[in-house]
């Protein structure tokens, strides 16, 4: 990586976000969010899928598995989204994860779930901007450093 | 039932006669308020300022004195200290990190936890007694007597803290009609009495009086009835300078509400402290054979 | 595989952050890349014809084009693709320019990295998509109309009129909605008597309209295109064949009931006809009120009288199924019921109104004839207070939106009034007076001079009786002073809400509504017109409150859409549905729990998930939901976003 | 709750061999009476020390069945009866033997359309505790009695050290679900509890005499609570010592991608497991072809999505068994896994898997409430 | 108040002084006068209590001299009417209180004579000093 500034002798960590964004809202917002040149960290990494009701938890856990030190979910507020309900279904997914995780310490915040309409170009450079600067906070995924040793 | 009470100041002196009406009467329907054994000013007219929490410690102690009898429900009887308690203990359950703040001033004593809920005497009355039971212990229906409720603020207002309808209270006609008595609707049962402003203001206050008064009367009304010290003694007493400012104007006596639950209990006088009122009621309830 | 990924440089847009050079050198690395070029204007014809020639040359079986974002160019590339041979789902958009170049301009590294990650998952993508032919459907070319308001009535006479067949289902027993219940309309003061009548009469002899009135749908099954609907036709206990509108039934019946056209204004008979004017022209017996009806036997004066023999008290509902292609609901809107604004005393005072109540005391053709009295005594009120905004623009309380048409009619009312009452005295409260639409300003300048009403700034806090007049309790901001009114009567211009049932009814079509209960359309701005569900299209009121004038624009609109939708014989549909693999299904019921649309049934004789792709919408709900990989999302397969995820995740 | 009394002699009052043959005798009156045709129960195996499962068909069969046998050998019955009908209902009555557990799992298999009631006369067995397979099989070996020894441990109230840990924390000593129940817990003599009409019918075809017994509620409710205060404790600390990657890490280490856990367990109901897939790598070719790119590394991942992801699918619906604990050849304390985080999963629904056939499993249903949502909004 | 407004520039700071004292965003207020409208006092105030907001809004700090705040009772009619939800009682003690934070009492108690000071119920005594002196 480019900017490679020092703190405190080690190296800036820059965290790795895989985001899955509803392909009717929350990409829209990311492509408006560009549009619009607002600028937020490249951190995040997307997939554009139809709805948020498509994810498969396995994929959330496969993420992580493979290295990523976050998660984020895009779907369509609460009562829009395109298929009615997917997001009701994606919500009660990922609490579902999240008390799995939540329980054994496998540190839940990494994962995060923001409905961001098509409108909300701004919201979805907020949350990318603030939850790249949790994630860099928490550090690594631990599983990069089990790997290492 | 015994339930942790709050009295606060003016019940304990200027409306002593209110808490003596309403533990004679309370305990008639099996309920024994018991007195915090240790207790602070309500904080009278509920502070308001977002950055001043000092002024919110008082109400946590006595959550805290609450919870040390026992109970998780804490009753007044006068509203301005309900409206007090309710909005402070609200605003510190809606805002945990200024109840951090809140509890750190009180070092040597237990974190206070939010857990305390605050209800008027009335809201007890209403849905852990039951008007219904209420009726039963009548002894001497309110026959023939035309009151107004007169609700004033602090029991409705704001509607975070409201026991009832902010725009159409029934709670307190539906006591008085269990009650016996016969209500005269007046719209300006929720309109100020005027309040603390009786001191600096009292022409602002006396001239409320005047309106809320003649709304009643004017619709036929014979007593007005209240629930807060401060309503009753603007209600009460400016009436005099009322009469000499006003010819024909006609006073009406003002009751605590459970003053007239004793009356209908058949308790003794004594426990009215009719003597302390300034509009004599005594020929009003003559009149009507109640004593 | 060979896949070919074509790098766009959007002019600068792309090329102006991202080292083209060094994508182009990391992708071509890419296991299955074969080619890969970049242009500076991918989307041009020589960009795309630069395209075409590679997949020929190079003999590709798959296209990433790394560019902007898929819903600009998706589908004119895949059409690229297309024209030399390529299946069209055998080409995937990789956006680097919103998603990459746009947002990161001042980090180019790290852009050009993230667009890297982007393209090779797009690879990854592309080679475990599978090639698809359209869904093609054949539609039923016919349209459903819900509402015989203003609305729907110039939707179906816009489709009959093209010479498709219209269904009409009105719920109430004539049509014609609220504008048929108006004294005059503003800003021209004509009598919907005069313009409204005689569409209602022409949908009524229309050959292409078939009008179902006091009928309800109850049930919409199918897909754009074809749909099933199910109607009920309600009981009228009168046979309209026979009836002749004579109404000499009514003028017999004993039992006299609150008229809800007028408002409760003027009372009805127990067997009536909504209003003289009413389409169809038919009686209908109110079976909650009808004494024969409630107690089974007695009364029947109107069987005995009605010269035709139409009575037919045995009558039962019928439901009847249709086919229709498109549907519009028209269901129009509601005003709220006054007496929920307890403290403007609605419901309390017999003399606070709403305004839709005052349309009936001020229309000519109204219970009192056009003269103004109060409903307490019939007295003429010489002090009208109107206020508005009651129940609008008030989140705290009622409804946070402004109701758009109150402040027009209120001027409009005042200045009937004024002509009724010329020694009467009007005063509206408002907080601002909205004029926005064509000769508005005009009229309320026009009411302001004519109608001599005060007008007052300031909302009014409370309305209670004193000495027989009500008391208005109010303020003017723009002197500062508190008011004090003693009225004679008081209208509110109470808040406009979604007409009752529609939550129900929206359930039934499978649309949604906002958190009132309005319509809610595809694109606020861009689909104002069409509900997410294709196929089903919003006119007038129903989405949103709206006047005369933009009521028949938007039901216009709606007959535009449904329209072309039905100008062909077969429709083609996204073939992006779910699949199963027979083997893995171990028929457990998951997805048929996640489809929203009951496209997932478990077949009892194999214990085996079955999906009618007709109605799978392709949101990929299903595949989330099994335990095993039994049911995927084609083109979405779960390898593919397993492989997608394991290049995106890495460092 | 009502029920019958198998003994009335007084004075075969606990006594344990009267126990076996009352319960016995009550499975050949079935037979006889022929309540049900068939009966799918633990059976005696001359073999060896562990029993078997079998369907009787005769009355006579029914002297060396052995439904309260302390131990569940292998897969849970419930899985059996998720064999018999799940294709289609089983043509001819059959009552089938469940410990609480496999009863509770059987509800959750009927949610998934995994098995089929119909037909089916469902009896539970009280279960006070049982032991691991190992233990079972070693005590019979070593001339002690399994039976009697759980008996003993009932009537004196001590619970037992040996009992597998699931069941240590089991707040199921009785079944919820079941037509019928054998009773032993709260009872002196033998008590066969009625749960459903279908139940009451049974005992009365029997001609047995149809009881309240409150005492026996008083005691379970006795039970459960104790068991619940040692249960909370335990999962604490078990939590406390998967905390964390790295400790969970510590925790697979032994672990061989067997995957018997997922075998055995009988929510685990797919035909191919999602994790046993082609685009999982420790299919043989893949997970070498990962030892020799990334060292190892892989294998931890793959044990990690293995377990991690079985606990996603099969969470909401795990009730407790700890079958999976049972069936580890590596002996990994599995049930240390599944029991707390289960419960954690399942509490965040206000779901509990096993309880109410009615209820719909938290993970197929999209309840707004489900998700805290109704709070929320009314701010 | 006579005058007119010169808005060369907002004292934002005395807004941001006043939201952060009272919690309440000002800028909410369109103005419906519906406040002002709900007052049982407001005969006795020299402006309304819309315009105590409006003065605010402006940033404009003469609305500390203003008698309004001083004549409102807290009876929380203003707030529980208001549409926008707009806590108006929570600004007029806002406005006392910074006052009152310079050390200027608004009543003193020996102004009060003492019949008055005997006859009055302590709720009245405690709850004025409470909203109108700097002691609490």
């Amino acid at each position: 990586m480019a900017e490679k500034s020092v703190e405190e002798g080690k190296e800036k960590f820059e965290p790795v976000i895989v985001g899955f964004f509803c392909r009717w809202c929350t990409s829209e917002a990311a492509d408006l969010a560009g549009t619009i040149r607002l600028q937020y960290p490249p951190n995040i990494r997307p997939i554009r899928v139809m709805c948020s009701g498509f994810i498969d938890p396995i994929y959330v856990l496969k993420a992580f598995l493979e290295g990523a030190d976050g998660v984020l979910i895009g779907g369509c507020h609460l009562g829009e989204c395109h298929y009615i309900n997917g997001n009701y279904k994606a919500q009660t997914r990922v609490k579902v994860i999240k008390e799995v995780m939540k329980s054994l310490g496998l540190e839940e915040e990494r994962l995060r779930l923001e409905w961001i309409s098509t409108s909300e170009g701004l919201k979805f450079a907020e949350v990318a901007n603030e939850f790249t600067e949790q994630i860099r906070r928490m550090g690594p995924n631990p599983l990069k450093k089990l790997k290492r040793e | 039932m015994r339930v942790p009470y709050f009295p606060g100041c003016s019940l304990k002196d200027f409306a002593d006669n209110f808490e003596k009406s309403a533990f004679a009467s309370a305990s008639v329907l099996g309920v024994e308020l018991v007195e915090l054994p240790e207790w602070y000013c309500c904080g009278v007219v509920a502070p308001l300022e977002e950055d001043e929490l000092i002024r919110k410690v008082a109400p946590a102690r006595n959550f805290l004195r609450t919870k040390e009898l026992g109970g998780n429900k804490l009753v007044t009887l006068c509203s301005m200290c309900y409206n007090t308690l309710k909005l402070t203990n609200l605003y510190m359950k809606k805002n945990p990190d200024k109840l951090e703040r809140i509890n750190s001033f009180m070092d040597e004593e237990e974190n206070y936890d939010g857990t305390v809920e605050v209800i008027h005497f009335l809201e007890l009355l209403r849905d852990i007694v039951g008007f219904e039971k209420m009726r039963e212990k009548v002894k001497k229906p309110l026959k023939g007597l035309k009151v107004a409720p007169y609700y004033g603020c602090l029991l409705l207002r704001p509607k975070e803290v409201a026991i009832d309808s902010l725009e159409k209270p029934t709670v307190m006609e539906d006591l008085l009609k269990s009650l016996g008595a016969e209500i005269v609707n007046s719209p300006l049962k929720k309109t100020c009495c005027g309040s603390y402003q009786v001191i600096n203001n009292k022409e602002v206050a006396s001239k409320l009086v005047y309106k809320i008064i003649t709304a009643v009367t004017k619709r036929g009304g014979e007593a007005v009835v209240t629930s807060c010290p401060l309503c009753h003694y603007n209600l009460d007493s400016l009436q005099k300078d009322l009469s000499d400012k006003y010819p024909g104007y006609k006073e009406v006596p003002v009751f605590y509400f459970t003053q007239l639950m004793a009356l209908a209990f058949g308790l003794e006088e004594e426990v009215l402290g009719l003597e302390k009122h300034e509009v004599n009621p005594l020929n009003l309830l003559k009149s009507k054979g109640l004593i | 595989m060979r896949v070919g990924v074509f790098v766009c440089h959007c002019g600068r847009n792309i090329a102006g952050t991202l080292n083209i050079e060094k994508i182009k050198e990391e992708v071509a690395k890419h296991s299955g890349v074969v080619h890969v070029e970049d242009y500076i204007f991918m989307c041009s014809d020589p960009g795309q014809k630069l395209i075409r020639d590679r997949i020929k040359e190079k003999n590709l079986d798959a296209v990433v084009v790394s560019a902007c974002s898929p819903s600009l160019h998706e589908k004119t590339f895949r059409n690229n693709a297309a024209s030399v041979g390529l299946n069209p789902y055998k080409v995937e958009i990789a956006n680097i320019r919103e998603w990459a170049s746009w947002p990161h301009e001042g980090k180019p590294e790290e852009a050009t990295e993230k667009a890297i990650k982007i393209i090779k998952a797009t690879v990854e993508k592309v080679k475990s998509n599978i090639p698809l032919e359209p869904l093609s459907v054949p539609v039923t070319r016919k349209v459903l109309v819900i509402g015989g308001g203003i609305a729907g009535i110039q939707a179906s006479l816009d489709i009959a009129n093209a010479g498709l067949e219209v269904y009409l289902v009105e719920k109430k027993p004539s049509i014609g909605g609220k504008m048929a219940q108006f004294s005059e309309t503003f800003p021209t003061l004509d009598c919907p008597q005069c313009i409204e009548t005689p569409k209602m009469t022409e949908v009524a002899n229309h050959p292409n309209i078939h009008l179902y009135a006091y009928s309800e749908v109850v049930d919409v099954s199918g897909f754009v295109g074809n749909f099933k609907v199910k109607v009920k036709r309600k009981a009228t206990y009168v046979d309209w064949n026979k009836c002749t509108g004579c109404s000499e039934c009514a003028k017999v019946c004993p039992v006299k009931v609150s008229s809800e056209y007028d408002v409760g204004v003027s009372q009805r008979k127990a067997i009536y006809i909504m209003f003289p004017q009413a389409v169809p022209n038919k009686a209908t017996i109110d079976p909650e009120h009808c004494l024969r009806l409630v107690y089974g036997k007695g009364c029947g004066l109107c069987a005995k009288t009605c010269p035709a023999g139409a009575i037919n008290f045995e009558q039962k509902e019928k439901i009847e199924e249709i086919d229709v292609g498109a549907i519009i609901v028209a269901t129009g809107f509601d005003v709220m019921d006054p007496s929920l604004l307890t403290e403007y005393g609605g419901g309390k005072y017999k003399d606070v109104i709403s305004a839709l109540q005052f349309e009936r005391i001020l229309a000519p053709s109204g219970p009192t004839g056009g003269k103004v009295v109060r409903p307490s005594d019939g007295k003429e009120p010489k002090t009208v207070v109107f206020v508005q905004c009651a129940g609008s623009r008030d989140p705290e309380h009622y409804m946070p939106y402004c109701s758009k048409v109150c402040c027009m009619y209120t001027a409009k009312q005042a200045l009937l009034y004024k002509h009724a009452v010329p020694n009467g005295h009007a005063y509206v409260f408002y907080i601002d007076v909205r004029t926005d639409g064509k000769g508005y300003e005009e009229f309320y300048e026009r009411v302001l001079r004519e109608a001599e009403a005060t007008y007052l700034r300031g909302k009014v806090a409370e309305i209670y009786k004193e000495d027989g007049k009500l008391k208005v309790l109010g303020v003017d901001t723009l002197t500062g002073k508190g008011v004090e009114i003693n009225a004679d009567l008081v209208v509110l211009a109470t808040a406009a809400v979604p007409s009752e049932g529609i939550k129900e009814l929206a359930k039934v079509l499978r649309i949604q509504t906002d958190e009132y209960g309005w319509l809610k359309e595809a694109h606020l701005k861009l689909r104002p017109l069409e509900t997410a569900t294709s196929g089903i299209f919003i006119a007038g009121a129903a989405q949103f409150i709206r006047d005369i004038t933009d009521t028949v624009s938007h039901a216009s609109g709606a007959a535009a859409k449904a329209l072309s939708l039905l100008s062909r014989n077969r429709i083609e549909r996204e073939p992006l549905v779910a699949e199963v693999n027979e083997e893995i299904c171990s028929g457990c019921g998951n997805c048929v729990e996640a489809c929203t649309y009951q496209a997932i049934k478990i077949d009892p004789e194999t214990n085996i998930a079955k999906i009618n792709t007709a109605l799978c919408e392709g949101c990929g709900a299903c595949q989330a939901s099994c335990p095993s990989a039994a049911i995927q999302l084609t083109n979405s397969y779960k390898k593919q976003l397993f492989e997608m995820i394991s290049i995106l995740a890495k460092e | 709750m009502e029920g019958a009394f198998l003994e009335s002699n007084p004075e075969n009052k606990g006594n344990i061999k009267k126990i076996k043959e009352s319960v016995n005798r009550f499975l050949q009156q079935l037979l006889e009476k022929k309540v049900v045709e068939w009966v799918l129960t633990p059976y005696i195996n001359p073999e060896n020390p562990l029993p078997e499962r079998r369907i009787i068909t005769k009355p006579e069969e029914a002297i060396k069945a052995d439904p309260l046998t302390p131990v569940i050998p292998g897969f849970p019955m419930s899985t059996f009866v998720s064999e018999i009908t799940r294709e289609k209902p089983i043509s001819k009555p059959l009552a089938v033997l469940l410990k609480p557990c496999e009863a509770a799992s059987l509800v959750e298999l009927v949610k998934f359309r995994q098995a089929n009631l119909d037909n089916l006369l469902t009896i539970g067995v009280d279960c006070y505790g049982s032991y691991h397979v190992l233990d079972f099989k070693k005590m019979v070996e070593e001339g002690e009695k399994p039976f009697e020894r759980m008996i003993n441990a009932l009537k004196n109230n001590k619970g037992d050290e040996l009992f597998r840990t699931a069941c240590k924390t089991c707040l199921k000593p009785v079944a919820e679900n079941t037509d019928l129940n054998v009773g032993i817990i709260g009872v002196n003599n033998l008590f066969i509890q009625a749960n459903t009409s279908k139940g009451t019918e049974t005992l009365k075809k029997i001609g047995l005499k149809i009881v309240e017994n409150k005492e026996r509620d008083q005691k379970i409710k006795e039970l459960i609570e104790e068991r619940g205060e040692k249960r909370k404790g335990m999962f604490k600390e078990f939590l406390k010592e998967l905390h964390g990657l790295h400790k969970l890490n510590k925790f697979f280490e032994d672990c061989i991608n067997c995957h018997n856990c997922m075998e055995v367990c009988p929510i685990c109901f797919c035909k191919e497991c999602f994790f046993e897939s082609e685009l999982h790598p420790y299919v043989y070719e893949k997970y070498i072809k990962f030892t020799i790119e990334e060292g190892t590394i892989q294998e931890l991942e793959g044990k990690l999505q293995f377990h991690l992801g079985r606990l996603i699918h099969m969470s909401t619906s795990c009730v407790s068994c700890g079958l999976c604990e049972q069936a580890c050849p590596q002996e990994i304390k599995l049930f240390k896994l599944c029991g707390p985080v289960s419960e954690n999963v399942q509490k965040s629904f206000n779901y509990r898997a096993g309880e109410k056939l009615e209820e719909t499993p938290p993970i197929t249903t999209f309840y707004e409430e489900d998700l805290g949502l109704t709070e929320k909004q009314a701010e | 108040m006579k005058g007119s407004l010169i808005l060369k520039k907002v004292n934002s700071e005395f807004i941001r002084k006043i939201v952060e004292v009272s919690g309440v965003n000002v800028f909410a207020c369109y103005q419906c006068g519906r406040c002002s409208a709900s007052c049982p006092l407001v005969e006795e105030m020299d402006i309304l209590p819309n315009q105590m907001v409006r003065l605010v809004q402006l940033g404009n700090e003469e609305v500390l001299n203003t008698a309004t705040p001083w004549i409102c009772a807290t009876c929380f009619s203003c707030t529980a009417r208001c549409p926008l939800g707009i806590d108006i009682a929570k600004l007029a003690e806002a406005l006392r209180s910074i006052s009152l934070r310079k050390n200027i009492d608004k009543v003193k108690i020996n102004q009060i004579s003492f019949g008055e000071l005997m006859k009055l119920p302590q709720i009245a005594l405690v709850s004025n000093f409470r909203k109108n002196t700097s002691v609490s």
